[in-house]
């Protein structure tokens, strides 16, 4: 029984780790500068599990890219480039097209679709915070889910400059 | 919108649940937010020399992130006076590092983050550090004034209703160009002199006025380029840690004031950075980068301290503990509030306290401007 | 030369103390070095979104630096089976983050990492992460596999001989290039078939041969995008774990053989990163990124160990550890050793031991890669 | 005396401390990348004093900025982008005009007249060692001493990819 728990909560441990890496590591496929460790050394030194983090945790928490709405979120988040969740900066355009995600929100426990545009135009923000997170996403033979791709690519002005996360369905689980 | 029902339809198609609409759920719409949040800014430039300059906007009150504007290589930017514009130069290299090159003016409208035109001037535009004294404004805001370097020295005169360069000024082994009255700007140059020209709406322009005498020795204690700008006056740093009031006295640049800042001060103090000196002129004080240790080659260093400076009694107020910027701004509200930045990236808020001597605390900071931040201003 | 004798006339006049020949000194003069050190070489593609993306090249021995080419936006690498020409796909808009895009094939001289030739291709071009799939060489190297997306998929086809582009095949719902005999390439597709096409040299293509059932299942367990070659067939690796062999039989994309290499390996562990195996065909030894605790969305995940694996044995000789790699490349010598780079910047080369089950270890490492270090490849 | 010393040995570590903060810092006027301050750590647990070090320093050591050679380099050194001491790397041009330091060579203590030219029509390495000195350097009022600015812009093409430093004179001290 307690070996049981041990190994629980060493795999836990990991969980925790694993998804601090991802979400706060500081080279990603659309990472574009050098980063400091600032969000992983603040989950790693939290004692608190990670579905209560993600649970509880908001848009603009320490960790913001724990949030449910960005569980495909691959990209500079908006809303710390001077937009929000569901809108892009001054002065940036919103792609004409997208990918989705399924992310499953802790509140309702319900999956929904989460659109993914990209906003155009414009380099990205340097301090913006940078998401690497991929639940769902394939590779581009499921385009719609695919997110290593600059989705820039059918507007006007093809500069990538952030991302936002738009809940457009509920989908059924 | 043919594209966006392409893609949404194979998304959802492709997508491994299905949607299924709910009679409680209301989907989000993307949208554009059209204004930045209102309230004064800040504006950091970072430069880049292989791909787009960035500038960051921020909130002046609590450094909140507004969004930014892309550029060429090699940025500046000056801002308009009611900090409504902001005008950059920049160059498009045709494959970025190399390759023909267009000189681009582009003119942002502040609030909404958009364009509003660019033009191209001429490819004499200096690739060099952002510097207020490499692109201003002259009468009023009716012309620019571009820094060129061939390597030799002119000045592009830039209308700005006509959205053309009307004029190139010649101004051997001298550098910068700072508005003065009417369509005059003064500059600087290597023989110690500073020199006054001027020019027409048509782009005639004559000779230029010499000061009588070398004002500065650019040798033994050279004048930092980026000067504060005092009623119709300049404040300019010295290397070596002199404050030199340079006016134009009967259509001649002239030395009207010089006093050390340093002097019977231990540690070799000196003045260090880009933008070292920022002035707010309801207080009548500077703020002034400063460094220990000086010596011949620190003249670039990031500031250790910076130090408050009561230019009419010549005497430092106070010195305040600095985070190694290379560039400084002044807000003008009633209470000084400066922004800095430098090495390490971080833009710092200093808070200034008039009841104490202009002492300057930091109070708030934005991480991560870039990798080479080189200059601040703001509209506050 | 006019300018060089300006500026050097100016600078000897402007320095401070003047310069005095001595009968001992011989000046030096620069120059440019005209070739790169002699030597197999590791290209490592920084890939950019904003500015110019940097393909650095460093020696196979020891990661010494040789030197940088410099391309545009969201950079493509291929490099020929000498190693003596690397061809490059990348995107130059006329405001680097706006404006008109011309997609732009540079063809560049490793030796002397100087450009033969460039020519603009379709627009269509794919702006996605470097990626061996997306950019290839068929019939040889007579033609260029360009991806496309607009998102709708498409293979560009490139005459090298002729230097444009000859014609777009439509490949919906799928995706990469794998050059087959002659003038084929398979591609993945989205309902869990590999296709396979052919063209003429004129331009001209056929229908697809779609293999006779799903080879893959894109929802339970997805192939990456990037294989390994092994002779004429391709072995993928799934995010959970297997490895699939695909290879034309009769004409028809085949799955010749399919074998886990975590069945029964506790702790979780997957494949992950983009270029995710790479293949040393002398000793038939493959060479895996993975991970441990993995999940779904864990399939980018830097790599904590690199497993080897025999593929005839369908067994994994050893696990050696890793440094969250992304990508890893091997050299084609008598004794494996790959280079891989990944979040850290880092690039690392390791030596295999064959006596020791090939394991890997660390025999050299190259830091500062730069901001996306996004591929690796090899002429070794 | 004793106090003399005292003052004497602090003003010296200063010394050191300053030259690493200049020649090693993470931002610098041409510096486009953040970097690890690992030459500055290097410095700093130094106990040799500045002038030893000038003097054995060699150009490959582990603070290449501080040989003597590079006194008013601000700019990456060709010498670790592909290139040499006086070489540009291949595929690069030397710039057609160039800024002038003046150093002294610690060997002979005599002063040197240091050509920097850029090399150009690439973009940097982003390895490179980056240094920042600047003694003798003056704004672009003495354009020839002048290192703020991209000296390939005399160039057809304008790209900074890195600097070397070519003694052409002996200097009148």
């Amino acid at each position: 029984m307690t070996e049981l728990i041990d190994r629980l909560l060493k795999r836990l441990d990991r969980t925790v780790e694993t998804r601090a890496r991802r979400s706060a590591r500081t080279h990603g496929r659309r990472s574009f500068m050098a980063r400091a460790g600032a969000a992983l050394v603040g989950v790693a030194i939290s004692p608190v599990l990670p579905f209560d983090r993600r649970a509880r945790a908001q848009e603009a928490g320490e960790d913001a890219c724990e949030y449910w709405k960005h569980c495909a979120l691959d990209g500079n988040l908006c809303s710390t480039s001077g937009g929000s969740l569901t809108s892009c900066p001054p002065g940036s355009e919103a792609s004409a097209v997208s990918w989705v995600g399924t992310c499953r929100n802790p509140e309702d426990d319900k999956d929904y679709l989460v659109s993914y545009n990209d906003c155009c135009g414009k380099a990205g923000v340097s301090s913006a915070t940078f998401c690497y997170t991929s639940q769902g996403e394939r590779p581009g033979y499921r385009m719609g889910l695919y997110n290593d791709i600059n989705w820039c690519m059918a507007n006007a002005n093809t500069g990538y400059h952030c991302t936002v996360s738009v809940v457009v369905g509920l989908a059924d689980a | 919108m043919r594209l966006q029902a392409f893609i949404g339809a194979a998304s959802l198609a492709l997508a491994a649940p299905a949607m299924a609409q709910d009679a409680e759920f209301v989907p989000e719409t993307v949208s554009v937010q059209e204004r930045i949040a209102p309230g004064a800014n800040v504006f950091v430039m970072d430069q880049n020399w292989s791909g787009a300059s960035k500038i960051n906007v921020l909130g002046a009150d609590d450094l909140s992130m507004k969004g930014n504007l892309s550029v060429g290589r090699e940025g500046q930017m000056l801002l308009s006076a009611d900090g409504a514009t902001l005008y950059t130069t920049s160059g498009y290299a045709r494959r970025i590092t190399y390759g023909e090159m267009e000189a681009v003016v582009h003119e942002f409208d502040v609030a909404t983050l958009t364009h509003r035109r660019e033009f191209t001037i001429s490819n004499k535009r200096a690739m060099v550090e952002s510097q207020p004294a490499l692109l201003g404004f002259a009468d009023g805001e009716r012309f620019l004034l571009v820094q060129n370097a061939t390597p030799a020295t002119s000045i592009a005169v830039v209308d700005l209703a006509r959205g053309e360069q009307i004029a190139e000024i010649p101004t051997p082994g001298c550098w910068g160009a700072l508005a003065t009255q009417g369509r005059g700007f003064l500059t600087l140059c290597g023989d110690g002199t500073v020199q006054a020209f001027a020019f027409e709406p048509d782009g005639s322009f004559g000779e230029p006025v010499r000061s009588a005498a070398p004002i500065f020795d650019p040798d033994a204690d050279a004048l930092f380029t980026n000067p504060a700008r005092v009623g119709a006056d300049f404040v300019f740093a010295s290397f070596g840690g002199n404050l030199l009031r340079v006016a134009m006295v009967d259509g001649v640049p002239t030395l009207v004031d010089s006093f050390s800042i340093t002097e019977g001060v231990e540690g070799d103090w000196a003045p260090g950075g880009s933008e070292v000196i920022a002035y707010h002129a309801p207080s009548g004080t500077a703020f002034v980068l400063m460094h220990s240790g000086a010596e011949e080659g620190s003249h670039k260093d990031g500031a250790e301290e910076i130090w408050a400076v009561d230019l009419d009694a010549k005497a430092v107020l106070y010195r305040s503990p600095a985070h190694h910027e290379n560039s400084i701004a002044a807000g003008q509200g009633e209470t000084p509030v400066l922004f800095a930045v430098g090495e390490s990236s971080t833009l710092t808020r200093y808070e200034v306290d008039p009841e104490a001597r202009f002492a300057a605390k930091p109070a708030g900071e934005a991480e991560k401007m870039g990798g080479f931040p080189a200059l601040v201003l703001t509209s506050q």
